[in-house]
């Protein structure tokens, strides 16, 4: 596996930041691989939108930024106006269904689709939308990246507030089980 | 008749004796002052090793220089916020900043106030001259309205700070002004605020002869003190807020603020330290923080003038 | 506070409880501002018209004992800027024989 | 103490990797005031001071934060503050009292773009220079210039131990973008950290200017009866004001030469791909990530590239640079030329300048550039 790099694009309140650090801190910590994760960055960020980059490799990376992602996660409109432009061809792109509307068929390998608002709102709170969206992400990409599902689990229940385990606990669970039409 | 000669003076053991005489003009308040100073440090029975003094700069700054202690010349304004850190590093020492009035409360102003509302528990002798002595005698925060200076050459047209007020109402524990004639008095306040537990002040109105004093009718060394004798009035207890100064009219001398004993801001940083608190709940932090609030009812009589 | 005329009588009647002081200087330290001279009580001090190594005239004691005597009250020591000029009186006398 | 090292494996930004560094390297006061993107650093430390003894104080500005951490550390304690450009910018003098009274401290600054306010949130590499030439007078300063959260937290130990071995403030210059990217730590058990503490007077009282044979004097510290006198003024080893050309010649040349006499030990760069290389990338921080980039590009096209990082840009590395002087040189940097003029100073020729004004790191492809045209170039 060499130099895989993944962008999460959204708007603000919806948790791409948590979403990408939990991520690439179960890869760093306890899937033994090298992950950066940065903050959006530069011009594309802009208003509300959202992003976070990682980038991971199995030695240390060097550039820390996605430059071209083959794993992008789209979770708003104007994150897909703004990324997926940027994304290299035939890679792996994974929409929230109802928020993200394509123009076109992307040039992608994969399309994964899965309405994570929904189901956190189903769940009983709406926050917990990035925590499905990583659920589905492990299951979809996990393997490629090397992403255990016990380590992002360990991971995501380290980083929430302990009131909030079980709730963010189920909400990965969803996700992860979610089943695509 | 002639006068004993003598080698060493009564404060020799806290001077810097080497670099005697100082660079101080003739008739400069500084000397009174840090004579009641030294005098003060002898009465309450400090132990000069664990006293530090800290200057800004100025003429004031100097002083710094001629005691025979731990001591340091810092950067103009930031007497204070030196003196902060070192205590933050090392609460157990005494210390005293021993500077000017536009170091302290015209480039340092900020940090003066700050130190006053932590009640960092140090002793500020702030000298007020009215002026910049040592680059010439330029305008200072403090110089009374009409004066001259080098640059209020047709009269200051600016209000001076009443420090005691400024320092009442940001938070300090202890105010006094007194003049360098009243010699005695001064000593006995120093004594106070080295004393005091928290943030202390002394402003001592201290006469520069030769920036000052020749431009503004008080020609002669001894005119400076004599102006001081004939204006001021010691009253018990003043509001602070009637500290104003006016040239040529009568002005206030006394304590301004001596407020009850609360904990300083090296005492709550200690408490941060304590295992114990760290493991408490919010809500016992919040209670505790809240429950040592400074003095603001005392602080509120005073100026409401009921004391 | 005791006046002259009465310090003079005391002295006459040799019943006198005024304290005694004695000045002294470090002389290379005086910079003749003259504080020492205006603000002693009892007028003891003059400027003198010898001159210091720095070109200063230090103060001198006035030649008219016994009524303008020292009464060691220190207000000399504590208004010199420079350290200079300070009493002893019995007291101290006594301490340092002590 | 317990709880004073966290050694293990964490996901740490680089301004938290800081904190920790300072935590781990015995920092016990630190005055800061909060500027993006600097203030995690403070945040962190707020939090972990007091449970490890320390004294974290939230000041009125940067120039109170400076002054309380000179302060601090005549106290006996080891001392730091963060910052970004404009709490740099008001450091300045006092930078400059802590070279003058040989002050131990340690400045982080987080650089973002600038000048003035500029970009609080994005990235600049525009105090290159400001590090060794921003405060008046005459001093060699020591800055070091961190590429990852690991470095961060490796540097600062090394910043206060070179701060506490030389005796003198010494800089952390990070970047924005290394500052808050997210990568593993490392942090060793206490035992293999190094950890060097100021030499001790032998004898009290002891003049706290008085060199040793190294031209570094020990330190004595307040409380311990030593009556230290410590002014911004020129003087002597006593500390005794001396106002003369003499005093300054002697006084500050010292100064400067603590620094000079001991650049070997202090310098420290990583050279990547060097040894067949045609072309030199010299990068430092954020750049450096892109460089290395940029370097395995222009190899896969054909052009033997390499890059010299610099870990401590200050003392600035000329040695190595010259040791290289007949290859082409391209400088990346997040400003208009400041690396770059001590680079061309060194190998006494023109370089290819890779700038950028601020707010992003390079692309590899504009470092890549660089390299295509310092390669095709005629020399």
């Amino acid at each position: 596996m060499a130099r895989i790099e993944m962008q999460i694009g959204g708007f603000g309140g919806q948790g791409v930041i948590l979403a990408g650090l939990v991520i690439a801190r179960a890869l760093s910590l306890y899937d033994g691989r090298e992950a950066v994760f940065t903050q959006a960055y530069g011009p594309e960020a802009r208003g509300g939108a959202s992003a976070s980059g990682i980038v991971v490799d199995d030695e240390r990376v060097d550039y820390p930024y996605p430059l071209h992602p083959e794993i992008l996660v789209l979770m708003s409109q104007e994150a897909m106006t703004t990324y997926l432009p940027n994304m290299r061809k035939g890679g792996i792109l994974i929409i929230e269904e109802n928020l993200v509307h394509l123009d076109g068929e992307p040039d992608v390998s994969e399309l994964h689709k899965i309405p994570a608002t929904k189901i956190a709102e189903e769940l009983g709170n709406k926050i917990v939308t990035n925590i499905v969206m990583v659920g589905f992400i492990a299951k979809v990409v996990g393997d490629r990246i090397g992403l255990k599902k016990e380590s992002i689990k360990k991971s995501v229940l380290e980083m929430v507030p302990a009131k909030v385990r079980e709730l963010n606990e189920k909400a990965f669970e969803m996700g992860y089980n979610y089943e695509e039409a | 008749m002639p006068i004993h000669k003598a080698e060493h003076h009564p404060l020799d053991a806290y001077l810097r004796t080497e670099r005697l005489p100082h660079v101080w003009c003739p008739g400069c308040g500084l000397g009174i002052a840090l004579g009641a100073y030294l005098r003060a440090l002898q009465n309450v029975g400090f132990d000069p090793q664990e006293t530090v003094m800290v200057s800004g700069i100025g003429c004031s700054g100097r002083a710094a220089g001629y005691v025979k202690m731990d001591s340091f010349h810092t950067t103009h304004g930031r007497a204070i916020p030196f003196a902060v850190g070192l205590k933050a590093a090392r609460p157990e020492l005494n210390v005293t900043v021993f500077s000017g009035d536009g170091d302290l409360f015209s480039i340092g102003g900020n940090h003066i106030l700050h130190a006053a509302r932590r009640n960092v528990n140090i002793t500020v002798l702030a000298i007020n001259n009215y002026v910049y002595g040592m680059t010439g005698g330029q305008l200072a925060p403090t110089t009374p309205e009409s004066s001259i200076t080098t640059t209020s050459p047709y009269g200051n047209i600016e209000s001076p700070f009443n420090i005691a007020g400024l320092m009442a109402v940001a938070g300090a524990s202890y105010v006094a002004r007194w003049t360098t004639v009243h010699e005695r008095r001064l000593q006995k306040s120093i004594e106070k605020a080295l004393t005091k537990r928290g943030f202390s002040i002394v402003e001592i109105m201290s006469p520069c002869p030769t920036t000052f004093g020749r431009r503004n009718n008080m020609r002669g060394i001894v005119d400076s003190m004599m102006y001081y004798k004939k204006y001021s009035v010691i009253k018990e207890h003043p509001n602070p807020l009637d500290g104003v100064i006016k040239p040529g009219e009568k002005f206030i001398v006394g304590e301004f603020m001596d407020a009850p004993d609360e904990p300083t801001f090296e005492d709550k940083l200690e408490e941060l330290k304590n295992k114990e608190f760290l493991k408490t709940s919010q809500a016992d932090r919040t209670t505790w923080i809240l429950e040592h609030r400074r003095h603001l009812e005392t602080l509120a009589k005073i100026i409401g003038g009921e004391q | 506070m005791v006046t002259q005329t009465e310090i003079k009588k005391m002295l006459e009647n040799g019943t006198s409880q005024v304290p005694h002081g004695e000045v002294y200087i470090v002389e290379e330290r005086c910079k003749g501002c003259g504080l020492c001279i205006a603000f002693c009580p009892k007028h003891v001090l003059v400027q003198s018209d010898r001159i210091n190594e720095k070109g200063y005239h230090p103060p001198e004691l006035v030649e008219v004992p016994p009524t303008d005597i020292c009464i060691g009250c220190g207000m000399c020591e504590r208004i010199c800027p420079d350290f200079a000029i300070f009493v002893k009186t019995d007291k101290d006398k006594e301490k340092k024989r002590d | 103490m317990s709880n004073e090292i966290l050694e293990g494996e964490y996901f740490l930004s680089g301004d938290a990797a800081a904190a920790e560094g300072a935590v781990a390297a015995g920092c016990k006061v630190f005055a800061g005031y909060p500027i993006t993107p600097s203030s995690e650093v403070a945040e962190k430390l707020a939090r972990r001071l007091p449970q490890v003894g320390g004294v974290f104080i939230q000041m009125e500005d940067e120039l109170g934060s400076i002054a309380a951490i000179l302060g601090a550390s005549w106290g006996g304690k080891k001392s730091m503050t963060a910052t970004s450009g404009p709490g740099f910018s008001l450091m300045m003098e006092n930078y400059g009292l802590g070279m003058m009274t040989e002050t131990p401290t340690v400045i982080v600054n987080v650089q973002r773009g600038g000048p003035s306010t500029g970009l609080p949130t994005l990235l600049g590499q525009g105090e290159f220079m400001q590090a060794k030439f921003g405060s008046h007078g005459v001093f060699e300063a020591i800055a070091l210039a961190p590429e990852s959260p690991q470095e961060c937290f490796d540097f600062t130990i090394k910043a206060f131990n070179l701060a506490e071995k030389y005796r003198q403030p010494v800089v952390v210059l990070m970047d924005e973008s290394t500052g808050h990217l997210f990568e593993k730590v490392r942090i060793p058990p206490e035992d293999e950290i190094e950890i060097i503490n100021r030499k001790k007077p032998k004898e009290v009282p002891y003049p706290p200017f008085m060199p040793d044979d190294d031209l570094i004097p020990p330190m004595p510290i307040v409380g311990e009866g030593h009556q230290i006198h410590a002014t911004g003024l020129t003087h002597d080893e006593y500390g005794r004001p001396t106002i003369t050309a003499e005093a300054q010649e002697k006084y500050v040349k010292r100064l400067v030469e603590k620094i000079r006499k001991h650049a070997d030990e202090i310098m420290d760069y990583e050279e990547v791909m060097t040894d067949d290389a045609d072309v030199i990338v010299v990068a430092y921080g954020i750049t450096a990530r892109s460089a290395r980039r940029a370097i395995i590009q222009a190899r896969e096209k054909g052009i033997k590239a390499g890059l010299i990082r610099l870990k401590v840009v200050w003392p600035f590395p000329d040695k190595i640079l010259q040791k290289y002087a007949d290859k082409k040189f391209v400088v990346a940097e997040v400003n208009q030329g400041q690396a770059l003029i001590m680079v061309e100073r060194a190998i006494r020729k023109s370089a290819t300048f890779v700038g950028k004004m601020g707010g992003e790191p390079h692309r590899p492809e504009e470092i890549l550039k660089g390299i295509e045209e310092a390669y095709n170039a005629n020399s």
